[in-house]
């Protein structure tokens, strides 16, 4: 939503009619707006107006807003008391010591506002006048929009690959192989076979030589040596059965203590 | 450019009558009939003979004036839509059926779709291969020579390149993959893995119909 | 048409940018820069070259390819404006306050909202600024290196376009201005008339602050 620009304001001004200029302020974009209409009506070239005329003209014109208890707001007050000075400047020869702006100065000064003004307000309508955009000037009406599409790159590494293969394959083998179950000696366990596997025997034997038919596999191994371990020693406490060990890291040897019997199932 | 004699007017005047017409094109949103241009043209003009005239002006151009049944409007040159799409593309993980499918695939090219569903024991999607196709991993081969004569699958160079396989003989064979613990011990004796062939066609291969091939095309065309 | 010097491609592949550039200015209803142009081009192509002389293939045809500010786009010829004038649609129009205050930024960017103020003689609505914001032909360049650090306006890319003027030189009536010294803040026009302004910030702009930017948005994003 573009404003569009409206170009009614940049008539020329209205003809002078002081009566309904007198009472209407409502219509100036500012003390600056009035001071460059009341000038166009002294001349059409601003550096040949006299600004002595127009700040009297001015000054006139706040005096009968304010008789008329108009309200008005303060930039034209403002306006009216620079004026008045300027004018009181103008009026009043300079004295050599005066450091103060002079009156032709200040002339100058306001006489390059009105004309920077005014050619603004130009410059405004000549950019008004160009051919514009969705006016007299068109872009494409029916663009072509850009069309976003969405591809993959597909990811996937020679072991996801590899894996998916070795799965597939193995997935189609008949399924008649046993489940592989994690042997686990409990103490319980291991103090059953323990006392199954010494019997009656009555000689020192490796505690080693005793497993040996359960060390085929490195995983159970472990788990019977330990849970045996733990369970001899609890036997030897309860007073079943002996251990004996003749150095660091040497064999554990383990007998039935003479004259127990093995312990009857309960 | 088109023959004078189609446009009666002078030339200036038929000059002045066609940049009309395109900026009216131009700048209008929807595609406009012979019939829009009177009220700026007049009624002397002859509209078709323009509209026929400025056509083959941009004819070779980036831009053509294009017909839509009784009406005209500039569109993009068709062998530029491209320009028109933007491509963006997002990483994604390959799904495991794909992954399976491509496996297959590269072990025991050429594979059918059927031997593939064999050793997967599920049936493949024809997205799955059209997919894999789309990622220029897998290739339309041939066609088996048996009943049906099914299309064989093998992969392509951009597999390789992918897998930074210098050539399928780089897949790893049975020792290898039991080795590295991808297949376990308990296979069957007999269980084989098939050496995977990318070659040219083999005895039992046709080479591909002429339907089959428009079917192959490379995504990035 | 351009001498073939300026473009160095060999005739077949200039004619192929060509084609490309043309296709996507005119897919687009927005400028394009030259470096919109760059994914669809080789790095090597010399793409300000064959803007220019595509520039010079449409001079003469109803609808011009201008520059505005750095970017181009396609745009109905000026000359047929009277032909093609829509009636005003049902925009707001803009106020002569707004206006003003437009005219005053464009001639004498950067420009901060006192110095709008001083060459009106009134003080400025912040409502006026804002709507020339949102209309996208003003927007804050930065912050002026004075006591307060005042905002910088200067204007828009889009400003170019929607009054048709490639670049601030082509403000209207800018060489009398500049002759006349009423460019000038000052009374006494000194040496150097200061001309408006868009480029990067100046020695006495700072950038905007972290806050300032979020008020910018353009009112189509």
């Amino acid at each position: 939503m573009t404003p569009d620009p409206s170009p009614e304001w940049l008539e020329p001004a209205p003809p002078p009619d002081d009566e309904v200029m007198y009472v209407d302020v409502d219509g100036y974009e500012g003390p600056l707006d009035l001071l460059l209409d009341l000038a166009r009506r002294q001349k059409v070239d601003l550096a040949q107006i006299s600004v002595l005329a127009l700040a009297e003209q001015y000054l006139s014109f706040i005096e009968t807003v304010r008789e008329k208890r108009i309200e008005i707001a303060a930039d034209y007050l403002v306006m009216a008391a620079w004026l008045a000075y300027l004018k009181s400047r103008l009026m009043v020869p300079q004295a050599a010591s005066d450091d103060e702006p002079s009156g032709e100065m200040m002339a100058a000064l306001l006489q390059f506002r009105l004309k920077r003004l005014e050619a603004m307000r130009r410059s405004a309508m000549q950019l008004l006048n160009r051919p514009l955009l969705g006016r007299q000037i068109f872009a494409r009406g029916a663009p072509e929009p850009i069309t976003v599409a969405r591809s993959s790159i597909w990811e996937a590494s020679l072991f996801d690959l590899l894996k998916a293969y070795a799965t597939q394959r193995e997935s189609g083998i008949p399924n008649d192989y046993t489940p592989h179950e994690r042997h686990v000696w409990s103490l319980q366990d291991a103090r059953d076979i323990l006392n199954r596997l010494i019997g009656e025997n009555m000689d020192w034997v490796p505690l080693d030589a005793y497993l040996a038919e359960y060390l085929s596999t490195p995983e159970q191994r472990i788990t019977a040596i330990a849970s045996t371990f733990a369970s001899s020693l609890e036997l030897a406490r309860q007073g079943q059965v002996e251990l004996r060990q003749t150095l660091a890291f040497g064999p554990l040897f383990v007998r039935r203590r003479k004259g127990d019997r093995p312990p009857t199932e309960s | 450019m088109s023959d004078e004699s189609e446009v009666s007017e002078s030339p200036d005047l038929a000059d002045r009558y066609l940049r009309i017409i395109e900026a009216l094109l131009f700048a209008s949103a929807e595609p406009l009939a012979a019939s829009d241009f009177v009220p700026h043209l007049g009624e002397g003009a002859d509209i078709e003979a323009l509209l026929t005239r400025l056509a083959e002006q941009y004819a070779p151009r980036g831009v053509n004036l294009v017909r839509r049944a009784d009406k005209w409007a500039f569109r993009t040159a068709e062998d530029l839509n491209f320009l028109l799409r933007r491509e963006q593309t997002d990483n994604r993980p390959l799904s495991r059926a794909a992954l399976e499918t491509l496996a297959i695939i590269a072990y025991h090219q050429p594979a059918t779709r059927a031997e593939v569903e064999e050793v997967r024991g599920v049936a493949t999607g024809k997205g799955t291969l059209d997919l894999l196709m789309e990622a220029g991993w897998v290739r339309m081969r041939g066609r088996r020579r048996t009943p049906g004569r099914p299309v064989t699958y093998g992969t392509t160079e951009g597999f390789l390149d992918h897998f930074s396989l210098e050539s399928l003989a780089d897949l790893p064979g049975l020792e290898e993959l039991k080795g590295s613990g991808l297949l376990s011990n308990r296979l069957p004796p007999n269980m084989q893995i098939p050496l995977p062939f990318d070659g040219p066609l083999r005895e039992d291969e046709d080479p591909l119909d002429p339907d089959d091939i428009e079917g192959q095309d490379e995504p990035n065309e």
